[in-house]
């Protein structure tokens, strides 16, 4: 394992209003790892996942990714430097067929010009095939190749999810946020996720995987970070994690209660 | 020059009004209605019917005008609103401008294209100091418009209703599930928002004569409040009429008159430039 | 059919226009006239200057109905179309497109100038007389020979609104208000132009937009800059809430302007208080006249299309009549009523003579009105220099 | 919006042939003249898909784009350039307009965007109106030279007409190319979700702001064809309300569809036309239909004709 982390954060902090969401987070996410964050509802993990993709920027720290300081930076830079995501609520192109939703984002790092476009030259049809082929590999790791040419809207629900994640894989990513993946899905299609997401790991992108089922995180990840109230409470090794007190009390402990 | 802020603040009071309106509709379904001008103008019209054609007293026709209006809302409401909902914005837009078109040219077929006047409510010799005239009239606008203000922020803050509204308006679907009984919160909130424009449509008949197709460029003056002062924002509503009127008094007077309207675009994207949800900020809840 | 001999037979057209010159037409060329008679006529009937617009289609159409109804021409019925120029000058080109069509032996043209400017090109290449009221001074300089305006125009009101301003009220320093439309800002530029001649330059110059209600801004920069008198020039709705502020503000003016000071639809609106006073000169309306068969028409006119009748009304219903009476003498022929409409000498309509000068313009007498409380009185026809 | 199917092109073949012939039936100016202003405004409204359709920003700005690049032609070919400079001129015009006005405007919402189109298209109207020593103020301009390119142009209405039809076709052309290309999915996908298309790579700023001024040009171009063949203009022609119009033809015809714009921009230059009788009743009817096909035909006109379409194609 590379010993400088791939995600370095330090002091994030973002306010809405009188709420502290997130309180001076530091977070180290190792290269080539599965890391998890979890936490009870409301205790900021989507606020520190909008704050490292850039959907919405913290209001003090420094997140640096892959060495860039990525703070404050628009989404698209970030994305551009190797950092991709999905979201919890599921947010496709839905006026857009299944291939070119992830065409999308397989067109982040070819650059191309109007004239180029207009002129359909050779420059263009190059880089347009490379788009293409790189989003049928996408749709072909998440197991969607066969729906290409369906409007995205057509997807199931869980398949919407898969589609997210490729549309994700196509920009190339170094690492790859996935926030609530297994939302929704039942359990032979969380167990392919499950599966998907190791082979990921296996071709070398780092994974950083917000979750609310615990169990399913355990399994797979290497690292768990715990978040309560906006506050970093635990980090470390699943089983060490588990063992923490703050965390059952915090997490494990209050969703007992509930349950 | 004193006379210049008399006159600027009248019609800015006007279209504080008209802001007023929009803001209320805007505050529950987060709908901007680009048919309110013309709303005014059935409100202005209704007044003269009952006034007028039928020589009912002025207090007669004003609330025979505000029962007509808000039941007018309610119509407006399960034409334009109701169809639309979820629907993106720029559909809403184009749906409520059509309605405007609607309402314009039932107007032209029913009142005919002549302008006509409405008297006032208020009678009596127009107040003068230091040579600035202040008219009975202008003096009932902006005691109208105090009094709306006071009823409206009591309204919504105070009573249950209010409150309810602002509820909806926050998350319409929790709204709902909590038991707010939806649908009579909003159709109450077109009805109040018809009815104040009926109300800019009533003062300003007497002063600036009413005609089917008047309703255009105040409603858009209205929205050029509301973008000014922040959709939704209440004293934003009021304060960005009132600046609005006051800058196309004072644009028109020393700058040139040929451009007034120009210089509520330019003050309203000037605006925007420096402060992309007006001066005093949207008030709405945006979700991440 | 027979029309279309006559246009071939270009030996007996140019004889009867020759004829008409020296009014020695026959009735016997209305016989050979097609039945009916197509006439078209573009004006606004929709949008926002549908006011203004739907004089022209109350003109005409009153006087074909009575023409109609009296056995129309000869023998042959008139047969209208009207078509809505809507509120854009492409739709106005549209609706002459369609209306050219259906082959009228005249069309009649709105007094909107930019939507005739439009649909000259067409008109004059389809060889059509083309009758408007269209107030713009350069609307008769486009070069077309088929184009006649039977109604006075800006260039007039230009010349004769300051010079009875300056010589026979003796005012000095005017404010110049006028509406920002085609009819307005054109006649601004006029007058600014002739004071100037006249040594007595505006002290202010303003201009409203058409949908503008508030006119305080502009009445108080004219109070400001000291003006003895104000020239005021627009239409009906907004010289209403003009002469309204005015009054409001306390500031007394001699005000001057064209007939919309006069017009019933500003009066309905106005105090005696607030009207009293204003000078306008302008086309003829037929309400300050006492002549009991002029008074019942106007009455019928309004009890027909609810609306006043006013200058452009009297200048339509004139135009229609003063046709009849050329295809009486010369037939359906285009170039031939053409010629006789170029040719037209001291025809007597109902409140004016028509006169044809060299660029098409027939109307050349105004009249100069003064409210007196809310009823305009007559201070006296006066006719543009040279007539 | 689907990806193009090849089944498509023999569509668009019988209707290019059926285009092509209607002069064959329609001989006569009025037909031809509406016709005409149809492509026209088929061509301003396909560039107002690119901004509003696909990128998903409102714009009642494309009128005044429309009106530039008219009043650039005309001051220009009337001021002795050849006609040749012109659509160079206009879209010149245009652009820096579009920039002027997109640049800081891009990051404005909804009912924001909106008001500042507005605001620019009445600024922009205002100032053709006063600016009467060049722009001819509320009379318009008279007399515009034609079409002209090294002293060959087209004669008549009908060589009018298929010059413009050809012009519709290259417009049509590059707006499919652009949409299947990464430009157009990147405007799409800013239209469907903006954050959702920031983090996938799209600088959604710079892709809006292309839109707008792609759609911008289009508008220009079609502005300066308009002046050039039409040879009046007036301020009219691009107020406010030709705004809403050019709206209206595109969410009648159907957002985001090219088959949908021309449909839109075809059938309300033509259908107020047919309907002139109504008067005042056709803008009422006029108001209630726009309405009835927002709310019960969300994708517009083009929808419903790929509806019975796909209809019809179960059938056999």
């Amino acid at each position: 394992m590379n010993p400088e982390p791939i995600i370095t954060a330090r002091g994030v902090t973002r306010r809405f209003g009188g709420l502290v969401a997130l309180d001076g987070i530091d977070l180290d996410v190792p290269r080539g790892v599965v890391q998890a964050i979890i936490g009870p509802n409301g205790s900021g993990k989507t606020t520190l996942l909008n704050a490292l993709s850039g959907a919405s920027h913290a209001d003090t720290g420094s997140i640096r990714v892959g060495g860039h300081e990525i703070f404050r930076l628009k989404p698209y830079r970030i994305a551009r430097l190797g950092l991709a995501r999905t979201f919890q609520n599921i947010r496709i192109f839905e006026n857009l067929s299944v291939i070119e939703n992830v065409k999308v984002a397989a067109a982040c790092n070819s650059p191309t010009s109007l004239f180029n476009i207009l002129t359909a030259n050779a420059r263009h049809r190059h880089s347009e095939a490379d788009i293409d082929r790189n989003a049928r590999e996408a749709l072909e790791i998440v197991g969607l190749a066969h729906r290409a040419n369906d409007r995205a809207t057509q997807l199931p629900y869980a398949q919407q999810r898969l589609l997210e994640i490729a549309r994700a894989l196509a920009s190339k990513p170094n690492v790859l946020l996935l926030d609530e993946p297994a939302a929704g899905m039942n359990m032979t299609e969380s167990m392919t996720l499950l599966d998907t997401i190791a082979r990921l790991k296996n071709s070398g992108i780092t994974i950083l995987l917000v979750e609310h089922n615990v169990r399913l995180v355990m399994g797979i990840s290497d690292r768990v970070t715990v978040l309560d109230f906006g506050k970093k409470i635990a980090e470390g090794a699943p089983s060490e994690v588990q063992r923490n007190p703050l965390v059952i009390e915090a997490y494990l402990g209050r969703r007992h209660r509930h349950a | 020059m004193g006379q210049l802020v008399v006159n600027g603040l009248a019609l800015g009071s006007i279209y504080a009004l008209v802001a007023l309106g929009l803001l209320l509709i805007f505050n529950t379904v987060q709908i901007v209605n680009f048919a309110q001008g013309q709303l005014l103008m059935l409100g202005a019209f209704i007044g003269i019917s009952c006034a007028v054609t039928h020589e009912l007293p002025v207090a007669a026709a004003w609330a025979i005008t505000m029962v007509a209006m808000a039941l007018v809302g309610i119509v407006f409401m399960v034409l334009v609103y109701f169809p639309l909902r979820g629907r993106p914005a720029f559909l809403v837009i184009l749906t409520t401008i059509a309605m405007g078109i609607v309402l314009e040219n039932l107007a032209l077929i029913i009142w005919g294209p002549l302008p006509v006047s409405l008297p006032s409510p208020v009678h009596g010799p127009p107040l003068r100091f230091a040579g600035v005239v202040v008219s009975m009239h202008q003096l009932f606008i902006f005691a109208t418009l105090a009094v709306t203000l006071l009823l409206q922020f009591f309204f919504l803050t105070k009573t249950r209703f209010g409150i309810l509204m602002q509820a909806t308006a926050q998350d319409l679907h929790t709204a709902r599930l909590v038991g707010i009984p939806v649908n009579r919160t909003i159709a109450v909130a077109f009805a109040f928002g018809a009815v104040l424009s009926g109300i800019a449509g009533l003062l300003v008949a007497p002063i600036f004569l009413a005609e089917p197709t008047m309703g255009g460029s105040l409603g858009l003056k209205g929205f050029v409040v509301s973008v000014i002062g922040g959709f939704g924002n209440l004293p934003g509503a009021v304060i960005g009429g009132l600046f609005l009127g006051l800058i196309e008094t004072f644009g028109a007077r020393y700058i040139s008159s040929n451009f007034r309207d120009a210089y509520a675009f330019i003050v309203m994207i000037a605006v925007l430039i420096a402060w992309p949800r007006g001066l005093f900020g949207e008030k709405s809840s945006e979700k991440v | 059919m027979s029309c279309r001999f006559l246009k071939t037979s270009i030996i007996g057209a140019t004889a009867i226009c020759l004829s008409v010159g020296f009014a020695h037409g026959s009735k016997a060329d209305a016989a050979s006239c097609p039945s009916p008679i197509p006439l078209g006529l573009t004006t606004a009937l929709t949008g926002n200057t549908a006011l203004l617009g739907t004089q022209a289609r109350n003109g005409v159409e009153f006087a074909v109905d009575e023409i109609n109804a009296a056995g129309g021409i000869g023998g042959n019925k008139l047969a209208l179309t009207t078509e809505d120029t809507g509120a854009s000058s492409t739709d106005a080109l549209n609706a002459m497109n369609r209306i050219l069509e259906g082959k009228p032996v005249v069309v009649f043209g709105s007094m909107i100038s930019p939507h005739v400017f439009a649909q000259t090109e067409v008109v004059t290449k389809s060889e059509t007389p083309f009758l408007v009221g269209a107030t713009n001074a350069k609307v008769t300089a486009q070069g077309s020979k088929w184009l006649f305006r039977t109604h006075v125009h800006d260039g007039q009101l230009a010349d004769l609104i300051p010079e009875y301003l300056v010589k026979s009220l003796g005012k000095t320093r005017p404010g110049i208000m006028a509406v920002a439309d085609d009819y307005g800002l054109g006649a601004s530029r006029g007058i600014q132009a002739s004071l100037a001649k006249l040594k007595a330059p505006p002290v202010a110059v303003t201009s409203y937009a058409p949908s503008d209600k508030d006119m305080s801004a502009q009445l108080l920069e004219i109070k400001d800059k000291d003006a003895d008198s104000l020239i005021l020039f627009g239409r009906p709705a907004d010289v209403t809430l003009v002469l309204k502020q005015m009054n409001d503000l306390g500031i007394k003016l001699t005000t001057i302007g064209n007939a919309s000071i006069v017009a019933q639809t500003t009066l309905n609106n106005l105090s005696a208080a607030e009207a009293d006073g204003g000078y306008a000169i302008g086309g003829m309306i037929p309400q300050t006249l006492s002549d009991p068969k002029i008074l019942d028409w106007s009455k019928r006119v309004q009890e027909k299309y609810k609306v006043p009748a006013d200058n452009f009304t009297v200048s339509y219903y004139d135009t229609v009549y003063m046709l009849k009476s050329i295809i009486e003498k010369v037939g359906c022929d285009k170039s031939a009523i053409r010629d006789a409409l170029a040719a037209t000498r001291d025809w007597k309509g109902m409140l004016i003579s028509y006169q044809a000068d060299a660029q098409g313009d027939l109307a050349h007498t105004l009249g100069i009105y003064r409210n007196k409380g809310k009823t305009p009185e007559l201070a006296g026809p006066i006719k543009e220099s040279g007539y | 919006m689907k990806p193009p199917k090849m089944n498509s092109w023999p569509i668009l073949a019988a209707n290019i042939a059926a285009a092509l012939a209607v002069p064959i039936v329609a001989h006569d100016g009025y037909i031809i003249q509406l016709l005409n202003i149809a492509i026209l405004n088929a061509i301003v409204v396909l560039g107002l898909n690119f901004v509003t359709g696909w990128a998903g920003q409102i714009n009642f700005g494309q009128a005044a784009f429309y009106g530039l690049g008219a009043y650039t032609t005309a001051i220009a070919t009337k001021a002795g350039l050849p006609w040749i400079t012109t659509p160079f001129l206009s879209v010149i015009v245009v652009m820096a307009a579009s920039l002027m006005l997109g640049l800081p405007t891009m990051r404005l919402r909804t009912y924001y965007l909106a008001m500042t189109t507005i605001g620019f298209g009445e600024i922009i109207r205002l100032i053709i109106v006063h600016w009467e020593p060049v722009t001819g103020g509320t009379s318009g301009l008279r007399a515009i030279p034609g079409i002209s390119i090294f002293g060959f142009g087209p004669q008549g209405q009908i060589q009018h007409y298929y010059l413009l039809i050809a012009v519709l076709l290259l417009a049509i052309l590059i707006a499919a190319r652009v949409r299947h290309s990464v430009l157009g999915r990147a405007m799409i996908a800013t239209r469907d979700s903006e954050i959702a298309a920031e983090q996938s790579g799209v600088d959604t700023v710079r892709t809006k702001l292309l839109a707008f001024m792609i759609g911008a040009v289009y508008a220009g171009l079609a502005g300066c064809l308009y002046a050039s063949s039409i040879r009046f203009i007036s301020p009219d022609s691009f107020s406010g309300t030709q705004a809403i119009l050019l709206m209206t033809m595109l969410i009648v015809g159907g957002m985001g569809s090219i088959a949908g714009c021309i449909i839109g921009a075809v059938a309300l230059t033509i259908l107020p036309e047919a309907l002139r009788f109504l008067g005042q009743w056709y803008l009422v009817l006029y108001g209630l239909g726009v309405i009835a096909v927002i709310v019960l035909a969300p994708g517009g006109l083009a929808s419903l004709a790929s509806l019975s379409q796909a209809r019809r194609a179960s059938v056999h």
